[in-house]
């Protein structure tokens, strides 16, 4: 089964666990990004994720499945926030449930790597004196 | 051809607005599209990369470009 | 921060997760243990776990400590459940808190697969037909 | 000597208990009284490893016995 979500209001993991529980699962992998309190030294003070969402959904929804073409998957769910986070918010959550741990933790990371190169969500990050979308600039 | 473009993240900075249409001979490509807008937005070239979605998925440079279709500027992505 | 539990009662993700969120982590990985319906086929009813309690704390808390030499981990969890278990249930959960994610994955991987080679604990695999104490033979 | 045991896992089953008393020579090391186990039980050989920690830490074959120390036997571990 695979979950997707893209959300405006703050993420839980104890709801992607839910949805990833599985009877003949043994493994199950939580990848959780939070925001930083700081990039290369300088202090942030929020960030702001926007994103195109039909296309986001439908590349995370993409990841999911080519996950579960590559590994045995039982459950995966993909849940990202949008908007205003604070510090130490939760940005993203991937659960993967899977009948032997090393293939969850292989697709856990396999699907952050990829949404992060893939999924069209931009985040700017706020500084005291000033803002920077993230990664824009080689 | 006039043809609407939406633009996230940073390209929406660049370009002034969320929302704008472009002119474009009918015809064009991807790719040729991409070149007239970084000759109308010389930032678009300072960029890490700039991809265009049309409907909602990755085109390639050489997909034609349909009067209706959406298209969306996607500066590096940093989601996550 | 170390903070490793060996419980009676049944393991809380979200209990895990608040002891290792920290404001300059940027990646938290979590890995869930649960007890399978099945083992090489066969149904599985429930499972007992038994633990030597003062040596499989300190191993656990050798892990931890390895894990904290090896990556640079902000916070780490590793919260062990023992007695009896049904099947879906909570056996093991491992929480790793860093600043970048790859660090995250690769030291849950490696708490969770030193715990199954060096915990003092047991599992006992109770079928409809019999019981079995898991890898005790060759 | 006499030293106090405790067995875990399989290996309570195997001696038919949780903790029994042994007996062996003053001085002994771990890879003896590991020795003499296996001789009184037999099935030990059976299993796919069999370690001995002793004051719950992982004992070497090396390390001489003293009568007070807590003696654990420790089959293959399975937990997580």
């Amino acid at each position: 089964m695979i979950d997707i979500q893209l959300l405006h209001t703050p993420l839980q993991v104890e709801k992607c666990l839910k949805r990833v529980r599985h009877p003949a699962a043994g493994g199950i992998d939580i990848f959780v990004g939070t925001v930083r309190d700081q990039t290369r030294g300088k202090k942030v003070v929020r960030l702001e994720f926007e994103s195109y969402e039909p296309m986001a959904i439908s590349e995370m929804k993409k990841i999911a499945e080519r996950a579960t073409e590559k590994w045995p998957i039982q459950n995966i769910a993909i849940h990202h926030r949008v908007g205003t986070l604070e510090i130490g918010e939760i940005a993203v959550i991937i659960a993967v449930s899977t009948p032997h741990r090393k293939a969850s933790f292989e697709a856990c990371q396999f699907a952050i790597d990829t949404l992060k190169e893939t999924v069209p969500i931009w985040k700017k990050e706020i500084f005291e004196d000033g803002e920077v979308w993230v990664a824009a600039h080689p | 051809m006039k043809v609407h473009i939406l633009a996230f993240g940073i390209t929406k900075d660049i370009v002034g607005g969320s929302t704008f249409e472009f002119q474009i001979e009918e015809g064009s490509n991807v790719g040729q599209l991409k070149k007239h807008l970084q000759q109308q937005y010389p930032a678009f070239e300072d960029l890490a990369s700039l991809a265009i979605a049309v409907n909602s998925e990755y085109a390639s440079e050489e997909l034609v470009i349909k009067a209706a279709d959406e298209i969306v500027l996607i500066p590096p992505v940093s989601g996550g």
